[in-house]
């Protein structure tokens, strides 16, 4: 058991709730960063970024096993992306709309994944993944691979049809997959009160699948769900389904100012700020050199991806087919000590 | 008369109907206290209060049936997605609960649905989308596709009046960036095309933003007199107005800026190309955005959704013809 | 307290069990004579009934007040339409392709709704009238109006999305709204076990709305659930949700001779049947002269229908739009007894 | 070779391609223990088992969708929707999700999807439709339409080694009127159009059941010399086929049995009126479906859907012209 910085844990090793700060921290930055390019005019389109949700993100990721799937990381899950290993510059070159491995131009915001690090992109359509992450995980189960799928999606998110026919498709066929509910109490301005009459955790059951809440500005908690939720869905027990609650701190775009979210609601969930709460528990002095390691990252990432020359236009109309042999979902960095060590880690709680 | 851009003359539109008839109420994702999106709605729920401009629950296939439910109790629902790319996933109450209603049963579905449509703005694969020839492709519904600030508002306001429903494409990037002169007051618009640019050599055919693409283009080419013409309605075509320009010029150009195959235009050049081969002196040509989903980076997004110079270009081959 | 024939109830005369009695032998009797129809080649297309669930429909619609709406009648549903009061000729001229008034022979089997009675005709698409009967009672609460919308569906039309967004919508507005579950077993060939694995009745809380199972082939008990149900949504309490038990007796179409269901199921459902249940509380000459008095009715109608032409191919493109002013939703028979005395009546149970 | 129904040669590509590819599954509403609601699957799940011949939720999105997840995780599913009617309940996951996907971001999905669709049996509205151009109209699908046993059974081993989301039009009205010939063991048809019935005087361009109807209708016409073309795939649009049809008899006639506005037809017509404009020798006619949904009663249905007599009547007018 370890202890120390970072809440208890009999799971997580020093190494790995110092990653997880790490990765917190880079899409912190990166976010930061995407938002005063996306000002300055280098990034075209429009801006989305999770600030204050990135335990959510990067806790759950964090859970899986390089062959497990993440279909898909949402506008908020830029963390999900990281935690695999997703090439930074590429992730500036996607967002700015120039020539990168990712989307070729092709898509813009955090529409991308790298399908080498068993990532699939989302579309904008909520939450159309989450059925075919059901179709993913089905796939895994028909071939009795120990993978699972992992799927996240909004509070708004769960009043689509589409959000439906995968908790029942899923729970029916109990399959391996996690869902995670990301309740950030808004759905572009719309509050949970006009979204349901009852928090959506409350389906869970009545699918015939685990539901559990956790707090969603504590990574090592979103972390612990995911992972037994993982080892539930490897061992046969279906999928579950793990609301993270938390709030959107930024308006729905940078264009938004969120003047609809009180000024005391920001400010009781700015205290509990998923980065300092876990950086609380580091030395100052190390988490300076993590941040500044980070920024120097950023930096570099930013500085090729300025130096990306903007797609090809003859390219525009190319590869809407696939003419050759499909590719397949790749495996990803599944940096958790765990899956080194399997035989020393105690049963989950 | 005043100046309006074309999102403000589709707000009065909206403000004046809901003043006229009580039965006219809004709904849709976020249209209440934050004014939608696009700030369409802005306003309104301050004046109406959040019974009559309604924020929904992320439910695109719920806002339209609801409208239908609503529309046959003896409301009329003016519906908005957030953008028109989302309708996909209500698609089925529309083409089969909505449409086919009035035919199979005689129950009518005075309803409207706003699709804020098009791209020109890195909006990307799915906030760029033109999706009216799908609802031209299934019957009982009238799509409408304004061009200019007046049409905006008169057509929104005969949209609201017709019994049937009716699928109003608004195209975003027309927004803010077109004024124009507006009539003060309600006043309907036929749902029929409009020569938007007389000319008589050549005739360019288009809807939407197409249409200022088009008589940019038109302007942009010397020598020679463009028609443009407006269709503002899809469904129904104005199919006399077709025929009659083309009678004039003799040489017709479609522009969609919707995916080329099976595209309003098709219908158009189609028709041309039967009712009309007589008067013709050249080839039907269509320009229209090739089959992908749009690009989101700008160079991308600019090769492949028609131009004005693409248009012009397009124009002066069909007159050396 | 009338006690005696049928059930013990409250809330249901002498009278009302009788005409429930002649409600479901209508039913029985129509669908019996179409299904002959068809099988002679008189009623083109394929043919579907709801043979041994007749108590539902009827139970439930004879709870429903005159300005009440019924959106929609499913396949197996022709009791509503009948205790609505829609004209027997025009439903056979109807199933045969005639001309008529309640589709002009556009549309086929009961795919049709006497909108002068409150009834809007389904579409085949499973549950999308659900949704559209959600509208109807927003608009009705929008107008501050007592009246609610009811609605069918089956145990399979429960998996699709518009099922969950209606109600979500339903229970989020506490709309007036009935929502009746039909849960015969199977969905054409597919029982419930492939369907779901936990009774959709369970959804029914985590929506935030009222669930109650009952037993589908007693209509004193659909009749007294979808009444309590009623009675809440009028006093502004929300939507409920209503889980009739019962099994389809007949093939899906048909065409199916249901293979797939045992004939030890069958027999036991059989020994429930609704008609005979009620029946058997009744005097047999009385039952007897009811049989008469429908089967008389039946063949009335159905040489009224063969009478009437087919319509005229001249009008097959017509009225594809409506160019006059909509008609509403009319009334339709009411024929419980308490709506003629409501201060007569105990409070519901 | 053996003489095998429309339907039978179906069954026979869906059962030759799990013999050949293990992972190639089939999945449906019914399709397992029943075989199908036109049982064209029947026999498969005894032969395969419940896991690749998959009974399925009421769940037209679900079944899309995680079809779209099977193929990126490398199985290769054929779904069926029980009537091709019902793909408008999983529209979003096809056009949004499956179509895009390539373009955006490099991840093939290959799937099939099976679409009985077509009327002519008094299937009413909602059992009779042919969806086609609406997927024509969506980026990154293939759609092919087979309209004999030989393409039905070809064309699907095609599409299932396809790496790409393919829309598969069958017939319902063909299933069992049809036989032919069909060659024995696996063979893939190109995505090409083929001559029906060769000519020189006039072209009728069809596919599907209208395939059938046209070849009927010139075997009516007395004194001419009628050729069909059988597009067999929508999209991609065999274009050089075409033309070359058209540049033999100068004379068209475009048949569809989908409604007429924005349909397939109107593509192809539109196509020849840009670059097939000088064949030509009269006008591009067309004859479809008007727009209505698809009446019940038989005079109704038989009105508005071509028939072989009327599209004679539209070759010996266009022949006379
Ligand atoms: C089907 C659909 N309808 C509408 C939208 C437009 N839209 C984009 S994000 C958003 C709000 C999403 O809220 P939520 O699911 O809570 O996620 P959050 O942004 O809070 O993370 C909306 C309405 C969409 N993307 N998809
Ligand atoms: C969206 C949709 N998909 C498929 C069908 C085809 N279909 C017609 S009835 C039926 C079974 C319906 O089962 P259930 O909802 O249990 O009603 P029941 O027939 O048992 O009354 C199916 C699959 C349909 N009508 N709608
Ligand atoms: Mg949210
Ligand atoms: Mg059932």
């Amino acid at each position: 058991m370890t202890k120390g910085n970072g809440r208890e844990s009999d799971l997580l090793t020093l190494e790995d709730r110092r990653g997880l700060l790490r990765a917190m921290c880079l899409m912190r930055g990166v976010e930061e960063r995407g938002l005063s390019l996306y000002k300055q005019g280098k990034i075209p389109g429009s801006f989305y970024d999770g600030h204050g949700m990135e335990a959510i993100s990067v806790g759950a990721t964090w859970a899986l096993g390089a062959g497990d799937a993440v279909c898909s990381p949402l506008i908020r899950d830029l963390g999900a992306h990281l935690v695999r290993g997703t090439d930074l510059t590429d992730v500036f070159r996607h967002y700015m709309g120039r020539e990168n491995a990712l989307s070729h131009g092709r898509e813009g915001n955090v529409h991308f994944g790298d399908r080498r690090l068993g990532v699939v992109g989302m579309v904008s359509m909520l939450p159309d993944m989450m059925v075919v992450a059901t179709g993913i995980a089905m796939a895994f189960k028909m071939r009795s691979e120990e993978r699972c799928a992992l799927s996240f999606f909004g509070d708004g998110a769960t009043s689509r049809g589409d959000w439906h026919e995968a908790m029942n498709w899923a729970a029916l066929y109990r399959l391996p997959a996690v869902f995670v509910l990301e309740n950030n109490q808004f759905a572009y301005s719309t509050p949970t009160s006009k979204q349901f009459a009852e928090d959506p955790i409350k389906r869970a059951a009545a699918y015939g699948m685990e539901g559990v809440s956790v707090d969603g500005n504590d990574v090592t908690a979103v972390f612990e769900a995911t992972r037994a939720g993982r080892e539930k869905a490897l061992a046969g027990g279906g999928p579950t389904l793990i609301e993270a609650r938390t709030l959107r701190m930024h308006g729905h775009g940078a264009h938004d100012d969120a003047s609809y979210i009180s000024a005391e609601m920001l400010e009781h969930w700015r205290r509990r700020d998923p980065i300092e709460r876990l950086a609380s528990r580091f030395a100052d002095d190390e988490v300076a050199a993590l941040e500044a390691e980070v920024k120097a990252a950023i930096d570099r990432a930013v500085e090729g991806a300025l130096a990306t020359p903007m797609p090809d236009p003859a390219g525009a109309t190319a590869s809407v087919y696939c003419s050759g042999v499909p590719e397949v979902l790749g495996e990803g960095a599944a940096p958790w000590s765990g899956f080194a060590t399997p035989d020393a880690l105690p049963a989950a709680a | 008369m005043a100046v309006r851009t074309y999102l403000q003359a589709i707000t009065d539109g909206l403000h004046e109907a809901m003043l006229e008839d009580e039965r006219v109420f809004v709904m849709g994702e976020d249209v209440g206290a934050f004014g939608g999106a696009f700030k369409v709605t802005a306003g309104l729920q301050e004046e109406f209060g959040p019974e009559r401009v309604r924020d929904t629950p992320i439910a695109e296939a719920g806002i339209i049936g609801a409208a239908v439910g609503a529309a046959i109790a003896g409301l009329r629902p003016v519906c908005e997605m957030q953008f028109s790319d989302f309708v996909a996933c209500g698609f089925d109450q529309l083409v089969n609960v909505a449409g086919k209603m009035h035919y199979r049963l005689g129950l009518a579905v005075p309803m409207v649905l706003r699709l804020p449509s098009g791209g020109g703005f890195a909006g990307g694969p799915f906030h760029s989308q033109n999706p009216e020839a799908w609802f031209m492709h299934a019957p009982g519904l009238k799509v409408l596709a304004p061009s200019t600030p007046e049409d905006a508002k008169g057509l929104l306001a005969a949209a609201i009046a017709d019994p049937n429903p009716v699928v109003f494409m608004e195209h975003k990037h027309l927004y803010r960036r077109i004024k124009g002169e507006v009539p003060d007051g309600s006043y309907e618009t036929p749902f029929t095309a409009r020569v938007a640019r007389p000319g008589t050599d050549l005739t360019v055919i288009a809807y939407g933003a197409m249409v200022h693409a088009a008589t940019a283009a038109a302007d942009e080419v010397e020598g020679a007199s463009i028609e443009v013409l407006d269709l503002r309605s899809l469904a129904p075509l104005d199919e006399e107005a077709i025929l009659v320009s083309v009678g004039k010029t003799s040489k017709v150009l479609v522009v969609d800026e919707a995916n080329r195959t099976c595209a309003a235009g098709a219908e158009v050049a189609s028709l041309i190309a039967d009712r009309g081969f007589e008067l013709l002196d050249g080839p039907v040509r269509r320009l229209a955005t090739p089959d992908v989903p749009i690009p989101f980076s700008p160079p991308l997004e600019e090769a492949v959704i028609p131009t004005s110079s693409r248009i012009a270009e397009a124009c002066r081959e069909l007159l050396d013809y």
